[in-house]
C-alpha cells in the first residue's frame, strides 16, 4: 500500500511537470486556437538557459530561472510576431504548419556548435536533493518545489483570466478579433502578452524539469511538449484547470502503467486513454460541449 | 412535440399538420423555438417527447441524410453553404443519394459513369437557371452576394427533390423590394417543383403575402394559428409579437 | 472504353516523364542514389495523396498518417520477408496485403474517432499513431521477424523504378476518378459543411469513414512499396513527425489540390537530398535550419498552399471542363 | 460637423467596395445609410471605426484625421460601433459583455454611473446580468450589443443593422430606443434595411448602390423620392 | 577502381560514427583514431590512395542507414570504417553486406552486428569482442570478486547491444548462483525512470546492470541514487566517456575493451603518439577505431586491390596482425577477434583499472 502510495507520488510529480507545460500551452491554444508546437522547444530552451545561468555562469537559482523566464518571454513574442502575426487571418492550418516549421528551427538552430550544440548535458543538482519521511512515504524537496510552483501559477493564471482587464481583453480577443478592437483592445499587445507568459511559464517548467530529470539536449522539449499538449487536451483545451486535471491524469496512468504493467507500455495507454475520454467527451474533461447552434 | 435543452423547453407539446401543396408561415418571438422546430424535423435534434409523421410514415429520431432523403429539405436562418465549392457543385453534391453508378463505376470511369455525370450536370444546370444563378455556376459559392447566397440555398434544397421545403428567414437582412423578390420567387418554384412549404419570417411583408395559414409560437407553443387576417387582429399575437404600431415592411 | 482528351495527355505526359528519367539512366546522370530518392518521392507522393483524401478533400484533420504507412510497410515487409523472396507475385500480394490492414485498421479506429473534431481529431490520430508506434517497437514479442524496437530488415529489394511509377500513376488516375465523382463532391461538401451536408441527404459518418479508409490504404500501400525500396524499417521512421512530414506537403501543396500535393511532395524530398549534397559535409547541421526556415518561409508567403484547390488541367475530366479553375478552401479556415 | 467621410475606397483584396464616398454627420444628429445588400453600408461603418485601412480618402472625427488611427484608438476618441450581427461575447457574462464596454474607461465610479444608466435603459439585462451572453435570445442579444456600445460614454454611435433578424414587436422597441439615446444627446450613425423605420427616425439620409452615394437629403426627401419607393421601399402596402 | 588526379590508384573508405547526439564522445575519440591511423599511413594502402569519405549518424539507427546508403550509392565507397554503436551498425551492416561493401567496426559490440539470423554476413568484421563475453565477464566479476549476489537490470528495449549484455549478464550471473530480482526495459526516450526505480528499490538489489551508453546510465544513476537504492552500478564499455557522470557513478565497475593504464609496451606507444596529436589520452573507442582502420588497411595493401570481395578475403584471412587493443589478433568464422576484457572502476572521478580477464 505504502509502495503503491509512492508511486502515486511519482506520478504526481510526472503530472506536475507535464501541468507546468500543458499551462502554458493551453493558455495560448485558448487565446489564438493555435496547437502551438514550438511551445516545448521553449520549453527546452528555457532549460538551457536555466542550465547555463546556474551551471555555467554561476548565478544563483532564483536570478537564473528569472533570466531563462524573461528570455523566453521575449522569444515567445518574436516568434509570434514573426511566425504567426502574417498568417493570423489565414486559415488555422497555415499558422499550425508555421509552428512545425518554428519549432523544427529551434531544435536544429538550437543543435548548432555555436548555440547550445547538438549534445545532451548533464545538469548539476543546484542544490543538494533532501527526501523527507512523510508518515513512512519519501517526499523530496523537487516534489514540493513543483507542486508549489504548480499551485501559484495556477492560481495566478486563474486571477490574471478572471480577474483582470488583461484577462478579460484574452478572453474576448478568443472569441472575436474584430469585437474586441471594437472595445478599444489593443489585439496585437494582448496576443503578444499572452505568448510571453506562457512562454515565461515554459521556460520555469524547462528549468524544474532539467533539475528533476537532469539531463537537457536540444530535442528533449519534443516529447515532454506532446505529451502535456495531450493532457490539455485530455483536461479541455483552452480551459486553465483542465491542463492541470489533464497532466496529473496523464502522470498517473504513465508511472502506475510502468509500475504495474510495464513500461513499454505507458505511451501507448496514455494516449489510449485519451482517445477514450474524447469518445465519452468530445471536447476533453472540463471542456463545454458545445453543439452547434444551427 | 418537445424538445428540451437542459432545464429550458425550447418546444413544448407542439403538434401542426401540414397538408399537401400548402404555404404555412411559422412566426413569434425571437427564441419562441420556430427554428428549434425546424431542426426537429430536419432530424438534427432528437425530441424529448412526441413523434414526427411524414407522408405516413414516422421518421422519428431518424438521422438527417435519411430524413432528406425521404424529401424534406430546408434553408438555414445563417447561410450555411459548400463555401468553398462552385455554385455548380454544390448543387451537384446533393444529387449524390440519387446518382445511379457505383464506387467501381467512378473509378474506372465507365460509360455509365459518364452518362450519369453529364444528366447530373444537365439538371443541376437547369436549377441554377431557373433561380437565375446559372452565368454564376463555376464561381466559389462563397463570393457569392448574400442574395444570390440565399437563392444557392434554395436551389441546393430543391436538388434533393424535395416534397416539403422549409424555409427559415430567406427574408432577414434584405429591403422591402428585395422581399417582394423573394415572394414570387417561393411562389415560382412552389408551383414549379409542386412543394408543401413550411416558412420562418419576421417580415411581415412576406409572410401575410405568402401565407395561407400561420401558426404563431411563443415559448415553444403555438398561442395562435389562422389566416394571416384573423392573425393580424388577433390580440394575444399582437402583444407578443406584431406590436401595437404593427406595421407592414 | 473512350480515353477523353485530358487523360490521353495525362497518359502522354506520364510517358514523357518515364522515357526522360530512363534516358538519364541510361546516361548515367541518374546516380542510384537519385534514384532512390526519385523512387522514394513517388512513394511519398502516394501516400500524401491518402491524406489529401483525407484532409484536403474530406477536411478530416488527421496527424497519424505515417502509423498507416508504417502498419502498411510493415505487414508488406514481413510477408515478403517470410514467404516471398523476391516473387513479383508475392510482391503485389504483400502490397494488397499492406494495404488492406491499413484500410482494416482506419476502418475500425475510424468508426469512432471520426465523430470529433479538427483539432480533438488531430490530437487524438495523433495518439492513435503513437499507440501503433508503441505496437511496433513491441510486436517482435509476437511475431519476432518484425524486429521491434531495433527494427526490421530483409525484405527483397524489388521495387524498382518502374513498378513505382506504374503504381503511382495508376493511384493518381484512379484518386483522380476518386474525387470528381459524386463520392468526391460528397467528401467536399462534408469538409465545407457537415451539417448542411447532412442535412442534404449526405451520409456524412459514411464518407468520412470511407476517405478515411480509402486514405489510410493509400498510405499502407506507399508503406508496402517503402518496404521493399528501402531496406530497413524501424518505428521510429513512422511516428508522428512523420506524420507531419505528410501534413505540410498536403498543406503546403494546397488544400483540395492533388496537382500541389503531388508537386510537393516530389519538391519535398528532392530538397530535404539536395540540401544534404549541397551542404556538404561541412555545413550538413544546417540542413535541419534551413529546411526549418524554408518551411516557414514558405506558408507565410502563401497561406494557401502553391495550388489551394486548382488542379492541373490534365487531371480535370473532360465532361467537367466547366469546373477547371475551381478553388476551395479549407472548412473551417480563418478564425 | 463631428464625422466627416471624404472620397473614400476601400478594397477587399482586388475587390473595390466603396468607390469613393463622401459624406457627413452633424453634431446630435440621426443620419442613416441605406441601401441594397452589398452595397457597401458595413464596408463603410468598419472604416469609421477603424476596423478596414482605406486605400483612399480621409475620415476626420471632431476636426481630427482617423482613416489611419487603429481602432482600438478610436474607441478611446469616442466612437463606438455597434457591430451586424451583434457579435457580444457568448462565453462573457452579460455583466462581463458591458464592463468590456467601458475597456477604455478608467475612471471606475464614472464606469459605474454609465453602468447604472444602461442598466436602467434596459431592466432586462439586470435581471440576466449573471449568464453568458451566449444564452440570450436575438432580442437580449441585440439590447446587449447597443448597451456595450453605450459603455464607452460615445460622442458618436454607430449601428449596423439593429433590427436584423427581431420580431416586429422587438423592432419598434429597438428604434425607440435608438431615438431616446438621440435625445438625449448622442449622435447616431445608422444603417437599416428597414428602409421604412430608419427613414422615420433619421434626420438625414444617404443612399447608397455598389459602392457610390447615390442619393442624400433629409429623411422626408428621400423617402418622397420615387426611385427610392420602389427599390428601397417597395411597393407600399395597404392594411398596414 | 577510381583514378586519381596524378593518375594513381584511389580507393574511397566510408567513415560512420555519431559526432553529434546522446553519445557524440564516442564518435569524436572514434574520428581521432581513424584519421591518425589514415595519417601514419599516409592516406596509402598498397597502390591505392586513401581517400575518406566521412558521415554523421547522430546515434539513429534510420539516419545510419540514410549516410550508409548515401556513401554507397553516391560517393562508392568500397569499405566502410564504422560506426560505433550496435544500434546503428547493425541496419548498416546488412546494407552494406547486400551491397557487397566490406564494414569494420571498432566498437559495435553485438553478435548480430556480423551474424544475422544465424547466416554470417561475408563481409562484415570487427575490431572488439562481443558482448556474451563482456557480459559474461562482467557477471563472474561481479560474483567472484565483489561478492555481489542479487541483481537488478534495466535496459534499452530498441538497441541489440544492451538487450545483448542484460541477457547475458543474466544467464551467467544466475548460472554462477546469483539472483535476477528485476529486468526491466524502457524506450530510448525516457527521461523519467521513477516507477521501475522505485519497484527496484523495494528489491534492495546488491548490483543494479546499467548496460547502456554514458548518457543513459548518468541519467538512470541519479534517479536511483534519488529513489535510495544503495546498489553498486556495473556496466559496460558504453559507460567510457569524458561525459559520465562521474559523480553519480562513483564506485561503479565496467567492462572494458582496453585501459590506457595497460602497461603493455604497444598501448604506451600508442598513448604517446595520440598525446603528441591530440593531447589527451586515448579512449577505447580512439583506439579500437585505429585498430579497425589499421586492420581494414592491411587487408586492402594485402589484397591490392580495391574489389571489395578481395579485400574482405584479406581480412577473414587476418593472421596475428598486431594491433593495439590486443596482441596478435585474427578472426573467428564470424568475423570476431578474440580478445581480452578489462575491468575499470569510477573512483575519485576517474577510471581506473581492475583487471584484465581472458575469456576461455
Ligand atoms: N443547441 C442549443 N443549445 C441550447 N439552447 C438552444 C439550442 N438551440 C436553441 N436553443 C434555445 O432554444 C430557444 C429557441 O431557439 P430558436 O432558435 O428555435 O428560436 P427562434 O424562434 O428560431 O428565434 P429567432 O427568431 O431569433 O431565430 C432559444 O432560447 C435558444 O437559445
Ligand atoms: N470580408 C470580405 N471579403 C471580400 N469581400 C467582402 C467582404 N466583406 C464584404 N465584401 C464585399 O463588399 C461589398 C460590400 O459589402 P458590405 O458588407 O459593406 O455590404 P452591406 O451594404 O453592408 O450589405 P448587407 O446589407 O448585406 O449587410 C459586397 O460586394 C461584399 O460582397
Ligand atoms: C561505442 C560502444 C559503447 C558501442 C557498444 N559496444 C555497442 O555495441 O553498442
Ligand atoms: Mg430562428
Ligand atoms: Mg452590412
Amino acid at each position: 500500500m505504502e509502495h503503491f502510495l509512492e508511486q502515486v507520488l511519482n506520478g504526481l510529480q510526472l503530472g506536475l511537470m507535464y501541468a507546468l507545460i500543458a499551462l502554458g500551452y493551453t493558455m495560448v491554444y485558448g487565446v489564438v486556437q493555435l496547437i502551438n508546437f514550438a511551445h516545448g522547444d521553449v520549453f527546452m530552451v528555457g532549460a538551457f538557459l536555466g542550465y547555463f545561468g546556474f551551471a555555467v555562469w554561476g548565478l544563483p537559482l532564483p536570478v537564473a530561472i528569472l533570466t531563462a523566464m524573461v528570455a523566453c518571454a521575449l522569444l515567445g513574442v518574436i516568434i509570434e510576431r514573426v511566425a504567426y502575426r502574417p498568417l493570423r487571418y489565414a486559415p488555422k492550418i497555415a499558422a499550425l504548419i508555421s509552428a512545425i516549421g518554428v519549432s523544427l528551427f529551434l531544435e536544429y538552430f538550437s543543435s548548432l556548435k555555436f548555440v547550445f550544440g547538438p549534445n545532451y548535458r548533464v545538469v548539476p543538482r543546484p542544490f543538494p536533493e533532501v527526501q523527507w519521511n512523510i508518515a513512512g512515504l519519501s517526499v523530496s524537496n523537487i516534489q514540493v518545489i513543483v507542486f508549489v510552483v504548480v499551485l501559484f501559477m495556477l492560481i495566478l493564471l486563474q486571477i490574471l483570466i478572471y480577474r483582470t482587464k488583461t484577462g478579460m481583453a484574452m478572453r474576448t480577443v478568443a472569441v472575436d478579433h474584430n469585437a474586441a478592437r471594437l472595445m478599444g483592445v489593443n489585439v496585437d499587445t494582448t496576443i503578444s502578452i499572452t505568448f510571453a507568459i506562457g512562454s515565461a511559464f515554459a521556460a520555469l517548467g524547462g528549468v524544474l524539469y532539467a533539475i528533476a530529470y537532469p539531463q537537457i539536449h536540444p530535442f528533449m522539449g519534443i516529447m515532454p511538449g506532446l505529451k502535456a499538449f495531450t493532457a490539455a487536451v485530455l483536461g479541455g483545451i483552452g480551459i486553465i484547470p483542465g491542463a492541470v486535471l489533464g497532466a496529473l491524469i496523464m502522470g498517473q496512468v504513465e508511472i502506475l502503467t510502468s509500475a504495474y504493467i510495464s513500461s513499454q507500455m505507458r505511451d501507448a495507454i496514455a494516449f489510449a486513454i485519451l482517445i477514450l475520454v474524447l469518445l465519452v467527451r468530445p471536447t476533453g474533461l472540463l471542456g463545454r460541449t458545445e453543439t452547434e447552434k444551427v | 412535440m418537445s424538445k428540451a435543452f437542459g432545464g429550458l423547453k425550447a418546444v413544448n407539446n407542439f403538434s401542426l399538420r401540414l397538408d399537401e401543396g400548402e404555404i404555412v408561415g411559422l412566426i413569434g418571438p425571437n427564441g419562441a423555438g420556430k427554428t428549434t422546430i425546424f431542426n426537429l424535423i430536419t432530424g438534427l435534434y432528437k425530441p424529448t417527447a412526441g413523434t414526427i409523421h411524414f407522408c405516413g410514415e414516422d421518421i422519428t429520431g431518424l438521422p438527417p441524410f435519411k430524413i432528406s432523403q425521404r424529401g424534406i429539405a430546408r434553408t438555414f436562418q445563417n447561410i450555411r453553404l459548400f463555401k468553398g465549392n462552385t455554385v455548380l457543385d454544390n448543387v451537384r453534391a446533393v444529387f449524390h443519394p440519387r446518382i445511379k453508378y457505383n464506387f467501381f463505376d467512378a473509378l474506372l470511369r465507365t460509360p455509365r459513369y459518364n452518362a450519369e455525370e453529364a444528366r447530373v450536370t444537365r439538371e443541376a444546370m437547369e436549377l441554377l437557371e431557373a433561380l437565375n444563378l446559372a452565368h454564376r455556376a463555376n464561381e466559389k459559392a462563397a463570393n457569392l452576394a448574400y442574395g444570390d447566397q440565399r437563392r444557392l440555398e434554395i436551389a441546393r434544397a430543391l436538388a434533393t427533390h424535395p416534397k416539403l421545403l422549409l424555409l427559415d428567414e430567406p427574408a432577414a437582412g434584405m429591403n422591402p423590394a428585395e422581399v417582394k423578390r423573394m415572394v414570387e420567387l417561393v411562389r415560382y418554384i412552389k408551383e414549379r417543383f409542386k412543394l408543401t412549404v413550411l416558412l420562418i419570417e419576421h417580415q411581415m411583408g412576406m409572410v401575410m403575402n405568402l401565407c395561407e395559414r400561420l401558426v404563431v409560437m411563443d415559448f415553444g407553443q403555438i398561442i395562435a394559428t389562422g389566416t394571416p387576417l384573423e392573425i393580424r387582429n388577433n390580440p394575444v399575437v399582437l402583444e407578443a409579437y406584431l406590436g401595437k404600431g404593427a406595421t407592414v415592411a | 472504353m473512350k480515353l477523353s482528351r485530358n487523360t490521353f495527355f495525362f497518359f502522354a505526359g506520364a510517358a514523357f516523364s518515364f522515357a526522360l528519367v530512363k534516358a538519364m539512366q541510361l546516361s548515367g546522370m541518374l546516380t542510384p542514389y537519385w534514384q532512390l530518392v526519385l523512387d522514394q518521392a513517388l512513394i511519398i507522393v502516394i501516400g500524401a495523396l491518402g491524406l489529401s483524401i483525407i484532409y484536403g478533400f474530406t477536411g478530416q484533420f488527421s496527424l497519424g498518417h505515417a502509423a498507416f504507412y508504417g502498419l502498411g510497410a510493415y505487414t508488406a515487409g514481413a510477408l515478403d520477408k517470410v514467404y516471398g523472396n523476391g516473387n513479383m507475385l508475392f510482391f503485389f500480394l504483400s502490397l494488397l496485403a499492406g494495404a488492406a490492414v491499413a484500410g482494416l485498421v482506419a476502418l475500425l479506429i475510424g468508426m469512432p474517432i471520426l465523430r470529433l473534431r479538427s483539432d480533438y481529431l488531430g490530437i487524438a490520430t495523433l495518439g492513435f499513431g503513437i499507440i501503433v508506434r508503441v505496437g511496433m517497437e513491441n510486436g517482435n514479442k509476437l511475431f519476432p521477424v518484425l524486429g521491434g524496437a531495433t527494427g526490421m530488415s530483409g525484405t527483397p529489394q524489388v521495387a524498382d523504378f518502374d513498378l513505382i511509377f506504374i503504381l503511382t500513376l495508376i493511384v493518381i488516375l484512379l484518386v483522380r476518378n476518386f474525387i470528381f465523382s459524386t463520392y468526391g463532391r460528397a467528401c467536399t461538401s462534408i469538409r465545407e459543411d457537415e451539417i448542411a451536408a447532412d442535412v442534404m441527404g449526405i451520409d456524412t459518418t459514411r464518407y468520412k469513414v470511407m476517405a478515411f479508409v480509402l486514405g489510410c490504404a493509400l498510405a499502407g500501400l506507399a508503406g508496402g512499396i517503402y518496404a521493399h525500396r528501402y531496406p530497413f524499417l524501424h518505428p521510429a521512421s513512422f511516428d508522428f513527425l512523420k506524420s507531419f512530414d505528410f501534413l505540410l506537403i498536403v498543406v503546403l501543396g494546397g488544400l483540395g489540390s492533388m496537382t500541389g500535393t503531388i508537386v510537393t511532395a516530389v519538391g519535398w524530398v528532392f530538397l530535404l537530398e539536395v540540401l544534404r549534397v549541397v551542404l556538404g559535409q561541412n555545413f550538413i547541421d544546417w540542413r535541419g535550419v534551413i529546411y526549418a526556415l524554408i518551411l516557414v518561409v514558405s506558408i507565410i508567403v502563401r497561406p494557401q498552399g502553391l495550388f489551394s484547390g486548382k488542379e492541373l488541367r490534365l487531371l480535370v475530366p473532360d465532361h467537367l471542363k466547366m469546373v477547371t479553375g475551381k478553388e476551395h478552401t479549407h472548412a473551417g479556415s480563418g478564425n | 460637423m463631428i464625422l466627416e467621410v471624404k472620397d473614400l475606397e476601400v478594397y477587399y483584396g482586388s475587390i473595390r467596395a466603396l468607390q469613393g464616398i463622401s459624406f457627413y454627420v452633424e453634431k446630435g444628429e440621426i443620419v442613416t445609410l441605406i441601401g441594397a445588400n452589398g452595397a457597401g453600408k458595413s464596408t463603410t461603418l468598419r472604416t469609421i471605426s477603424g476596423l478596414l485601412i482605406p486605400r483612399q480618402g480621409e475620415i476626420y472625427f471632431q476636426g481630427k484625421k482617423i482613416n489611419r488611427t487603429p481602432a482600438h484608438q478610436i474607441v478611446r476618441m469616442g466612437i463606438s460601433h455597434v457591430p451586424e450581427g451583434r457579435q457580444i461575447f457568448p462565453n462573457l457574462t452579460v455583466m462581463e459583455n458591458l464592463l468590456m464596454g467601458a475597456y477604455t474607461r478608467r475612471n471606475r465610479a464614472e464606469v459605474q454611473e454609465s453602468l447604472e444608466e444602461v442598466l436602467k435603459r434596459f431592466p432586462r439585462l439586470r435581471e440576466r446580468a449573471k449568464q453568458l451572453a451566449g444564452t440570450l435570445s436575438g432580442g437580449e442579444q441585440q439590447m446587449l450589443a447597443m448597451g456595450r456600445g453605450l459603455m464607452s460614454k460615445p460622442t458618436l454611435l454607430i449601428l449596423d443593422e439593429p433590427s436584423m433578424g427581431l420580431s416586429p414587436l422587438l423592432v419598434e422597441e429597438i428604434f425607440e430606443i435608438i431615438k431616446n439615446i438621440n435625445q438625449q444627446g448622442t449622435t447616431v450613425l445608422l444603417v437599416e434595411q428597414n428602409a421604412y423605420m430608419a427613414l422615420q427616425i433619421a434626420h438625414r439620409a444617404y443612399v447608397l448602390e455598389t459602392g457610390r452615394i447615390v442619393l442624400s437629403g433629409t429623411s422626408a426627401e428621400v423617402q418622397a423620392n420615387p426611385q427610392i419607393r420602389s427599390a428601397y421601399l417597395g411597393e407600399v402596402e395597404e392594411g398596414s | 577502381g577510381g583514378q586519381g588526379a596524378s593518375g594513381e590508384k584511389v580507393i574511397k573508405i566510408g567513415f560512420i560514427a555519431p559526432l553529434t547526439g546522446d553519445v557524440k564522445t564516442f564518435g569524436e575519440s572514434a574520428q581521432k583514431g581513424f584519421d591518425l591511423a589514415l595519417e601514419q599511413a599516409g592516406y596509402k594502402a598498397g597502390d591505392f590512395k586513401i581517400e575518406p569519405v566521412k558521415a554523421d549518424d547522430r546515434n539513429d539507427a534510420t539516419e545510419a542507414v540514410n549516410v550508409a546508403t548515401k556513401l554507397i550509392t553516391q560517393d562508392g565507397v568500397k569499405a566502410i570504417v564504422g560506426s560505433l554503436t550496435s544500434l546503428t551498425t547493425i541496419p548498416i551492416s546488412k546494407f552494406a553486406n547486400d551491397n557487397k561493401v566490406v564494414l569494420i567496426t571498432g566498437t559495435a559490440t553485438s553478435p548480430k552486428v556480423t551474424v544475422d539470423e544465424g547466416k554470417r554476413k561475408e563481409y562484415i568484421f570487427r575490431a572488439c569482442f562481443i558482448d556474451p563475453t563482456q557480459g559474461t565477464v562482467a557477471a563472474k566479476f561481479a560474483l567472484e570478486k565483489l561478492k555481489l549476489k542479487t541483481a537488478a537490470i534495466l535496459y534499452d528495449q530498441g538497441n541489440d547491444y544492451t538487450i545483448g549484455l542484460a541477457n547475458n549478464f543474466k544467464e551467467a550471473f544466475t548460472a554462477g548462483g546469483g539472483q535476477v530480482l528485476a529486468m526491466e526495459a524502457y524506450a530510448k526516450n525516457d527521461t523519467d525512470f521513477s516507477a521501475v526505480l522505485t519497484n527496484i528499490a523495494k528489491k534492495n538489489p546488491d548490483i543494479l546492470y546499467l548496460p547502456d551508453y554514458y548518457q543513459k546510465v548518468s541519467l538512470i544513476g541519479q534517479q536511483a541514487r534519488d529513489k535510495g537504492i544503495k546498489a553498486v552500478f556495473i556496466g559496460g564499455d558504453g559507460w567510457d566517456s569524458s561525459d559520465l557522470d562521474y559523480k553519480t557513478m562513483e564506485g561503479g565497475y565496467f567492462t572494458n575493451h582496453y585501459s590506457a593504464q595497460d602497461p603493455r609496451p604497444e598501448v604506451q606507444n600508442w598513448v604517446k603518439q595520440f598525446k603528441e596529436k591530440y593531447g589527451q589520452e586515448p579512449d577505447a573507442f580512439a583506439t579500437l577505431t585505429y585498430d579497425a582502420t589499421n586492420l581494414l588497411l592491411n587487408a586492402i595493401k594485402t589484397a591490392n586491390s580495391d574489389d571489395p570481395a578481395k579485400i574482405k578475403e584479406a581480412l577473414q584471412n587476418t593472421k596475428d596482425f598486431s594491433i593495439v587493443s590486443g596482441e596478435k589478433v585474427s578472426f573467428d568464422e564470424n568475423g570476431n577477434p578474440i580478445k581480452p576484457v578489462t575491468i575499470l572502476k569510477i573512483e575519485g572521478g576517474k577510471q581506473k583499472f581492475v583487471t584484465a580477464i581472458k575469456p576461455n
